[in-house]
Formats: C-alpha cells, structure tokens, sequence
C-alpha cells in the first residue's frame, strides 16, 4: 500500500489547519498573495480556515468583502489583473452560482481573450459535499460545472497532507484554479509535511491504495469511502486512486490502473447524470475499452436537488454502495 | 415619505413613551396592540425554544430572530391575506404571522424537508437560504398580481448582508422599471454573519431606493408601531400603482448568526449591552404597562400562551417523523421522468436486498 | 429513411418562423402564458423569433425587459408562482450566466423545495451553437450545465417541425425546460405540422435517418452535420438519431439502435471534456457494453473556449470528423 | 459637484457657444481643443470606415460609435499612462485615445482574435462583450493599484441598459465600500439595441450613484469639453483616496446597434434628426471656427489624417492574417496542460491526414 500523500514525518493536524498553515504559507512567501471572501477575517471563516490570518497579515491582504459572489471573483480578476495573486473564499458549495458569470465568461476566458497578455493567477476555493447534516444549499457539489470550462484547472484535496500542499500548489499556480475542499472531512486529522519539494505535481492523480481486482476512482470525500471499502472489502483486492486534479485528469496514471485490473468504478457525490464521473467513464472506457470486464460503474448522487439532511445517507454514495458497484464489474 | 437618511423613523421612545410623528398614522387600538405584542412574545419564545433544541442536537441548526421582532411582526401584521411574502431563513415572525403551524417551521431546521408548509396556503415562500436569490422572485410575483388585474402585493424580506448581492439590485431595477406593487424590507440588523453593515455601505441602505427611482424610508427596527405603519403604508401605496419602496428597518440581531456561531468572535459586549436596552419587547412592554387596560392580566395570559408553545414545539420536535427515501425523487419534476423513475426504483431494490439478507 | 420529424403535410417556413408561430399558438391558447426578454417586443428579437408578437398579443404579454439574465429568469419565476407561464429569451448562449444562480438554485429546487407545492411551467430559450461568424460568446454550447442540474428538463430543436411542435409542448409542459435553438438552423426551411397530434413526445429521441453498420447521435446543430456525414459516407449504412432531449435521455431509443449497429459517434458542438456527450457514451456502453465494437467515439469542441470566428471551422464538428469517428468505430 | 439631476453639465451650448459653469474648470488651451476635435474626426472616419468594411463582408460586424465621440474623448483624454480602462464593445474612441493602432481593432470585428492588443501596453482591457463583465474588474484593478501605493485609476465604461445589469451594481457597492479609486462612465446613448433608457430606469442613471454613496454626475456627452472637465476631476477625485464617481454622458448612438441592425425597427426618423443637429463634431467645430487662430487650415490637416487613417484601415483590414488553427489551444492555460497537449497533437495530426491523401 502506498501512501504519497501522508508522508511519516511532519506535524499531525486537521485539513482545516492544513490549509490555513498552507494559506499563511502562501501569504508570508509572496506580498503579492491575498485572501478575500465572507467573513475570512475577523471570524476566520465558517470552516476557520483563515483563522489567525487577518491579524497576522492584516485586513487589507485577509480582507472581509461585501456579501457577494460575483463581487469577490470579480474584483479578484480585476486584482489580478493588477499583479495580485487573489485567493477567494465561496463560503458554501451552493453559493458559488452568482459568481457564476465571472468564472466562466471572465476568468475562464480572459487568457484567450488576450492571447496570453492576461495571468490569472487565482484561486477560488469551495468547500464542497454533504454528510454534515447542514440545511439545503450546504451539501453541494458542484464541480462538473467547472471541469467543463476550459481555462479553469480543479482540483480537490482529501488529505490534510494534499490540502496543505496543493492550495500552496494552486496559489502558485499561473492558471485560474478552483479548489475544492471536503467539508465533511476538514477535522480529520493526518501528518502534513510543509516541504513542498516531495509532494507530487498537483495535477497528479495518487494511488492511495494498491490492489489488483478492481479500481476505485474518487477525489474529495468519496476517497475516505473508497478507502473504507477497500477495507471492508475482504475477497477483493481494490485499488484507489484520488484523482486529486479533475481538469486536467491524470488520465496516465487512471488508465495504468484499470488496463491492470480490469474494473472501475468512479464515485462522486454529484448527481450521476451529466456529473464528472461521466467524463471520467467514458474517457477510461476510450482507452481500456479491451481490458474492461463490464462498462465502468458509475456511484453517485441521484437525479435530484440534494435532499434534506435526515435523507443524505441515502443520497450520498456509502461504502455498501461502492462495493455493491464492484459486483457489478464482473 | 421621508426618512432615508438620518434618525429612524419612530413612534415608541427608547423608553416606551408614545410620540406621534407628522409622517405616519399611528391610529392603532389596544386590540391591535395587544396583538402586536402577543405575537412578538410569541416568537421570542419560539425563538428561544427552537434555540434550546438546536443546542440540545434535536435540531440540526437554528437562526434566531430575537431582537428583530418588531421588524417582523410590523411588517408582516400590515399583510392583507391575498398578499405574498418572501422570507428569508430568520423570519419566523413573518411565518408567524402568516399563520404557518409553528411545527412545519421545524422541518427546515431539523432536516426532514426544505421547507415545511405548503406556500400557497400560507401566502408565505419557503425560506431564502440563497441570500438574496428571492427578491426578484417577489418582484415577478407582484408584476404577475398586477398583470392579472388584483390588488395583490408582494414583500420581499432582505438582510442588511443581502443589500450587496448583483440580484437583489436587479430586483429594484425590474421593480421600479415596472412599478411593481412590492415592498423591500431589508432588516438592517448591523450584522452579516461576522461583517458590520458598513462593510456593505458606507450610507443608510434605504438611500439606495431613490437612485432606482423609488422612495427608500428608514424606520426603527425595534419600535412595532412605527414598523406597522410604515409598511402599511407602502404596502398602500404598492397596491394602488405607485410601485416599490423600500423599507429599512433599523435593529439588532441579539443572538448569533447561527445555533453554530459564536459572536464574541466579531463584536463586543458592550455592544450587545446597548442593543439589549433597546429591546423591541421591553419597548412594546413599557408602553403597555402604561396605556392598555389591564396589562397584568394580558401579559399574564401572554406567558401562558408562550409557555403552551413552548410544549408544544417540544412535542412537534421529537415526534418529526423522519422522511421516507423515496421523497428524494418525489417532488423533482411534476411530470413522469424516466430517469428519476429508474434510480428510483433501483434504490428501493438496493433497500429491500438487504432486509433480503438473512 | 423514417422522417417522423418532418411530416409531408403541412407549410414550408423556416426554424425561426416555426417558432414564431409556435409561440403565438401558445400565446393565443392560454391567457396565462408570456413571452418575455431583451428586444423581443418591438424588435421582435435579433433572430426575429418573436417577430410580430408584441403587436399582436401587446407588450404585456410580450415583454421588453430591462438588461439582466438573473432579473429576466427571477421575475420569470416569481411571475410562474403566481400562475403565468413564462417563456423567457437569452438572447445568445454566452449570456445565459448571469441567470445561472436562478436556474440552478431556484427554478431547478423550487418544486423539490416546496415538496410540489410550487409549480414552474417556465421555459428558457437560448440560441446555441456555433458557425455564423459571430463574435466571442455568440457561439457557444452551455448545454451540459443544464442536463447536470436536476429539476430542469433540456431539449434542442433541429428541424422547422420539431421546433414548432416541441416549443409548444415545452409551453404545455409543468416542468421547467431549457429550450436550446440551433442557430445555424434559425433559416433552414422545412415542412411544419401546425397539429400538435402526431408529434413525438417532447422527451423522445427520434431516427431521423435508418442505418445499420454505426449510429450517430446528434442534437440541434450537430443533426444536420450527422445527416450529411451519413449521406457522404458511400460504404457505410449510418443511422442518425436526433436526441431532441437531452434531460432526461431516451436512452430506450438510443440503446436499441446501438445495440443492432454496434457502433456509436456522440457528435455536439460543447467541448468534449465533460460535456454532454460523456453522459451518453457512459450510459449507451452501460447499456450496449457487450454489443459494441469499440468505446463510444465523441466529437465535439476543444478543450479551449470558443474560437474566434475565422477559426470556428476547426473547432466545430464537421462531416470529415464525423467520419473520422465512424472509422474509429471498427 | 452637482448634477445628477436634470440639466446635464454642458460647457459648449447646442450652438458650439462656450459658457463658464461655476462647477467645471475648464482651462483648455487651443492645442488641447485642436486635439479633442482630431480625436473626435479620426474615430468618427474610423466609425464610418469600419462600417463599410462589415457591409461589404470584410468585418463580421461592427459596433458603431458615431454620436459618442465626445463622451469618449472626452473622458479618455483625462487618463493618465499608468491609469487602466475597461472598455465596451463599443468604445473605439477610447481605444483611439489609449493608443492603439487602430488596425487592432479590426481583430475582434474580423474574427481574427477575440481582442487585438496587448492591454498590458496600452492600458486597455479588451472589450467586453457580456454586457457590464467588466465593471468588477475595474474596480478590483482600481482596488488593487491602491493597495500598491500607487496613484493610478480605473475607469469602466459602461451602456445605459448595462445599468441594469447585477453585476455592475454589485461594482458599485465594491467600489463605495472600499472607496476604490475608480470611475464610472454611464454613456446613456438613449437605447439599449431597441429598449429605451426609461425601460432601465425611471430616474436619470446618474441618481444611482447616491444610493450607494457616492457621487453621480451627469453630463452633456455630446460635449466633449464638458466631458473632459467633468471626467478629470472625477479621476482627480479618485486618485486622492475619495473614492468613486459616476459619470452619466447624456448622448445618442446616431446608427444602428451593430452593423447588421436595422433602427428603423425600433425608432423615428424625427427622433434621429433631432439628435443628428446634437452631433458633438458639428459642435466642436462651430466652437473652433469661432476660436481657433486658423480653423480652416487645421480643418484641412484634421481631413487629411482622416483619409490617410481610412486607407490605413481599409488595407490593414484585407491583409489581417488569418490565424493558424494552433491557435486555438495557445492560450488556454499558461502552464502545460495535458488535455489541451493531446487535442492539439490530434488535430494537427488529422489535418496532416488530409494533406497526405494524394
Ligand atoms: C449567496 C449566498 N452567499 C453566502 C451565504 C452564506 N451566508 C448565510 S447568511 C449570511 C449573512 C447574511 O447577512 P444578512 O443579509 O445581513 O442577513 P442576516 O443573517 O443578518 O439576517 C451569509 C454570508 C448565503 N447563504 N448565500
Ligand atoms: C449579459 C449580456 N446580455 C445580453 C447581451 C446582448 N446585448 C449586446 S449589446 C446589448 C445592449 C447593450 O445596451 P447598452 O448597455 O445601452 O450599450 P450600447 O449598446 O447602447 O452601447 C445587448 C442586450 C450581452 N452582450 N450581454
Ligand atoms: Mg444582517
Ligand atoms: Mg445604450
């Protein structure tokens, strides 16, 4: 079993912490660095993710903005377009639409649009994904609408380790990055090495877990799942892989996998229909279509607004689900 | 009207003593009165409970109003039945008001449905958790009212927060460019989560109106009477086609955000302190004590109503019944859907293999 | 050669004409319904769509709003509360964003929010797709963020027929519907059946065009690109279904064609990268893994945002890529 | 400074005579006029120009300025090197003062490339196509040049119906909350494609500026001194920490939106024909041939330069490369992309395919 992302030596510490070492990081290694959102600065943000960060760096670099989604992106693109490197925060998955326009119009396009003349260093972080037993619009995830526009790169992370690593990674990033974070997962503690050097490329999907029957793709929260039925899982031997970056896919290291083991299941917590694990079969199935037993499964949310959260258990993909996907591959 | 700038518009003191004022009639009985103050009691007291529940884990999340009950009862008391009302997450007075059971309040809060009463029979919209993403909604409810020849209006519900979002701003536009018979209430209650009002602007909010082309008013948020009449009155002057207004109502959340947040993180307490002097009940209380005719026996009975309510949002909390998985597809189209009915038969297989298994 | 979509009877008239009279049928049916949007009362839109109507129906009913997606949708929705049925105009495909959180967060959740309390008989209109040498943004294909969002129906024209028909029962329909028009087709002429009778259900895939050695699926623009391939191609027998719906998907119709011809071409003009066409080449292997030669090709637009217009020719799908992808079925 | 209300701020009357204003200084000397006059000719030649270029196929289309002169002379020559402007589609008076060679321009209405210049050097953000995109951004980027310590502004250029839009209103309370040092150009030309101004707002688009906090001023945008004086104390303003203007620039689009629109669908004859004897070059050059030490020489030299610019055009227009299909892919991400790698190989792949196919 390997275990790139949780190096033995560093500090033990949450995802949450994870990122907000990797934010103060990001903050003291570049003036240019901003953090900006509702109520990162004197709160420290709902998730406490920029606690500390505004008295350290003061309320002009960790900056409370007005309430509003396509005001926080769009005067970040216009910041960055000024040489600043803004990290913005969207509080809830479900709130990200009013910026909608700007991220997919504006600072999706704008490279393009300026053949090259504009950098758009800017990160968007969304804390994404249900199982918190939080009201309608907190349980989200959204992420296929941005794995579909080119211009954006998306990753998720699902290890303190990644968390902290990758949203160093993103801020330093030339690209436009949207940065999901898994609510359910942000007090889960685990080892975080803050030397970047041994941390792999962020664009690199990690095999988490090694195993010969069958392959398990997953990013955010539906990693610990997969990882758990792996686990579970005492017949089979199941593979994971966090694919880490959705836009670009690490298609190489997906495929490697499969063409091994000759099974896949893809498991997110979006919607099913049209979601990214869609892309994710169809683009495995283009390049192992000889080695695959039966078509890549595909566990997910159901065709249906996130449910309230006494029905969440139901909706979310659990690990009897993910296994009861692996049957299906032979 | 007058009042976007500057002092509040106010008929109760700070200290509960009556004033008339040149601008608003005022012209409500002890009947009236009494009521106002019942129904403020009335979701304090829901409001504490449902607080008290959310701590105690039967509730997954709370959003109290206390403190803003004025505001609210005010405002959604001046409602004529046919009326249409767009609240946010933290107006149960309004819901109160609108007559929703206070149980079906607790289904949102508790996790077995989005929203617990059905809209049309209470005239009431389901909560906004979208900040914001209702107040067009309210505008093209009260275009459609005016289109179908009614006197219907509708009130749209904003936070001080709120007053930032792109949409809401349309919605004065699309308002005032078809004099659509709505009234903005925007509950200024200095606090956005953790960020003061001036984070969102450096003027009074209700100055933003007049640049749209209609009048914005600025009412003590924490004095009923001068809510009650202030709406009223726009609610009038809505109905009979002289188009929106906007209503800014000047008060205090007094409890956090949320049953989750802990406001000693952004404010102080001596700010807390100040705003606990002005309490709109307290206020109302004064008042009562002085003019209504026996205010011992009313506030008495008052507490006996509060307490019941209180019982019986305990009982209603505890007996919630969980929902059934297929209401995860129920309600997501109105029409046969293949694809719903296929996941949804497939999940009620997946269910039923395991009770299957020995 | 089955040509459901284009019964002999009936007048000759353009797609856009076939609008036009589409909706002045629904608005001279049912009081309650009206059209609303930029330009689309005394212009009568910029494709002319609504030309006429405001004159004939009054600018109550055929509304001139002010510049705002977010406002024309969110009265829109207000408006469906109260009983009307809205059909709103975007007046191009890159301008649909504004109105996204509406879409997603509101029309989408509002019958689930309100357990069917709330009914939203609303359609969107929006001109899509590419290759009339348009400026950024007037070429664009949005359709895969709408097919991901439950609650919505989606469904693209591509004939004069299909679109007189299918907007009606779109204005019929209890449901909120994206209604994506092909606006390379906007002055296509074709036979119209103004007889809603012996139209196909909105929902229905139709074959437009009988084969047996691959399929092509196709909807809006791409139809016509799917035809002409299949008309090209000397050797092969090529069957064209035009999906007409994109949520949900006749899978039925489209799994059975699969099934006989053993090879499948997904062909639109969205980026391929999580776009449309993923969802249904996952679903048609799901459902036709065994009887498949190779994976399910797609064809689409490029991982980069649209194109200026003197490039717009390689972005797009054309026949040659068409046949490109059939070869690659073998 | 005042304004916001009825009459617009004017300096030259209809009759191109010059009256003081106690608000305006307007200390302008006869090279500065000379230069807003052959500012204003080269962008109306260049209008005239590119129009003709669409109608005969060799632009795709174009968005004529022609009316707008003033208001965007008048404004863009109150920028200063390090300041950044956020244009509209429409803005070719802007981009002429910004110093782009005007063959870039071409680019966009060619469909060559999205934008044709590099705004880093001159100062110019490309076009905005979705209506009102940019408002944010030039106030971000205003927000950004003063948390650099620096003195530069941002002004955003926007339409009357872009008024209406979320976005830009969100920019005004980003702007008022952090006194960005930005600002707004409303250039209200009377119609958004067919929806007259008074579908957007029912007040004068200027007034919005108040509610939000800050001031709005409208103009005469039909005079460019006006303009220019109006629009250097706003920047001046900015520049100083005082935070945002609004300027309205009171105008008409003399044609049709784009070159494939057709007014005459939507407007009188009569309504063009009184603003076409408000045309701000016939005002300027009534005001010079009263003033100017030689107009008819200048005059002539201000004809020359527009012909030899109308040749330029027409000649850069027909020799613009067509760009390599790569192109498409170039630009998408600064850092290698694998995906974007792959199709890119594909595709060249797969035209090499054809040319081998003898
Ligand atoms: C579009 C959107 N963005 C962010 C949030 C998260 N959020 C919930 S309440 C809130 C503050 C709202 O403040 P205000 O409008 O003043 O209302 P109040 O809570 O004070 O009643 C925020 C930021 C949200 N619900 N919706
Ligand atoms: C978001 C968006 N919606 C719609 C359009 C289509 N459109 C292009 S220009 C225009 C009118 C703009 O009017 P105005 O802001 O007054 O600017 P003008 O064209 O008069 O200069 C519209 C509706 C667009 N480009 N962007
Ligand atoms: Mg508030
Ligand atoms: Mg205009």
């Amino acid at each position: 079993m390997t275990t790139t992302t949780e190096p033995s030596t560093g500090t033990t510490m949450s995802l949450s912490r994870a990122l907000n070492t990797g934010l103060r990081a990001a903050l003291a290694d570049d003036p240019a660095v901003l953090v900006m959102g509702e109520d990162v600065g004197t709160l420290g943000g709902v998730f406490r993710v920029t606690d500390g960060l505004a008295a350290e760096f003061g309320s002009d670099r960790v900056m409370d903005t007005p309430l509003g989604e396509a005001g926080i992106v769009g005067t970040a693109v216009g910041m960055a377009l000024r040489g600043l490197r803004p990290v913005c925060e969207i509080q809830f998955d479900g709130f990200v639409f009013p910026a909608f326009n700007q991220i997919t119009t504006q600072l999706a396009h704008l490279s393009s649009r300026t053949r090259g003349a504009a950098h758009l260093p800017l990160v968007i972080r969304i804390p994404f994904g249900g199982g918190i037993g939080a009201a309608e619009h907190h349980g989200e995830s959204p992420e296929a609408y941005f794995t579909h526009t080119p211009g954006l790169r998306v990753v998720a992370c699902s290890t303190p380790a990644d968390a902290h690593t990758m949203i160093r990674q993103a801020v330093a990033c030339p690209d436009p990055v949207v940065f999901f974070e898994p609510k359910q997962l942000y007090w889960e503690r685990g080892p975080v090495d803050t030397d970047l050097g041994s941390a792999p490329a962020m664009d690199r999907a990690v095999v988490v877990r090694e195993g010969s029957d069958a392959t398990l793709l997953a990013y955010g929260p539906t990693v610990r799942t997969c990882l758990d039925a792996a686990e579970a899982d005492e017949e089979r031997s199941l593979e994971v892989i966090d694919l880490r970056s959705l836009n670009p896919l690490d298609t190489a290291t997906v495929a490697a996998s499969v063409a091994r083991t000759g099974g896949c299941v893809v498991v997110h917590e979006a919607p099913v229909f049209g979601g990214y694990g869609a892309e994710v079969a169809a683009r495995v199935t283009e390049h192992c279509f000889d080695a695959l037993r039966t078509p890549v499964r595909r566990v997910g949310g159901f065709c249906a607004p996130y449910p309230p959260s006494r029905l969440e258990h139901h909706y979310l993909p659990d690990l009897d689900r993910v296994l009861d996907a692996v049957d299906r591959t032979w | 009207m007058s009042g976007a700038e500057g002092q509040p518009l106010r008929l109760l003191d700070a200290e509960g003593v009556y004033r008339d004022h040149p601008d608003l009639r005022a012209d409500f009985d002890e009947a009236q009165i009494r009521g106002l103050y019942r129904d403020m009691a009335m979701v304090r007291r829901l409001d504490t409970e449902c607080l008290a529940l959310a701590r105690q884990g039967e509730l997954a999340v709370w959003t109290p109003l206390s403190g803003q009950e004025a505001a609210q009862v005010g405002s959604a008391r001046s409602l004529l039945p046919g009326d249409m009302a767009f609240p946010t997450y933290r107006d149960h007075g309004v819901a109160w008001c609108r007559g929703v059971p206070p149980a079906a309040l607790l289904a949102h809060f508790r996790g077995v449905a989005h929203s617990g009463w059905d809209p049309r029979e209470y005239r009431l919209h389901p909560y906004s958790v979208v900040v914001g993403g209702h107040a067009l909604h309210a505008v093209g409810y009260a275009m459609g009212a005016a289109a179908q020849g009614t006197a219907d209006a509708a009130i749209a519900y904003l936070g001080d927060g709120a007053m930032s979002q792109g949409e809401v701003n349309e919605a004065f536009v699309w308002a005032a460019a078809r004099r659509a018979p709505v009234v903005f209430v925007c509950q200024n209650n200095q606090w956005a989560i953790s960020e003061p009002v001036e984070r969102q602007s450096a003027v009074p909010l209700a100055e933003r109106a007049r640049g749209f082309g209609f009048p914005g008013v600025r009412v003590d948020g924490n004095d009923v009477l001068a809510c009650r009449a202030v709406v009223r009155d726009a609610l009038a002057r809505a109905r009979s086609g002289h188009g929106p207004t906007l209503v800014e109502a000047v008060t205090y959340r007094m409890g956090p955000h949320t049953s989750s947040d802990d406001p000693r993180r952004y404010r102080t307490a001596e700010e807390e302190r100040v705003w606990l002097r002005r309490d709109p009940l307290a206020r109302l209380r004064t008042h009562l004590s002085r003019t209504d005719t026996d205010p011992e026996k009313f506030l008495a009975s008052v507490d006996e109503d509060c307490d019941a309510l209180a019982r019986e949002l305990r009982h209603a909390c505890r007996t919630l019944p969980d929902p059934r998985p297929g209401e995860i597809w129920e309600h997501v189209y109105a029409q046969t859907h293949p694809l719903v009915a296929e996941e949804r038969g497939w999940y009620a297989d997946y269910l039923d293999s395991f009770e299957e298994t020995p």
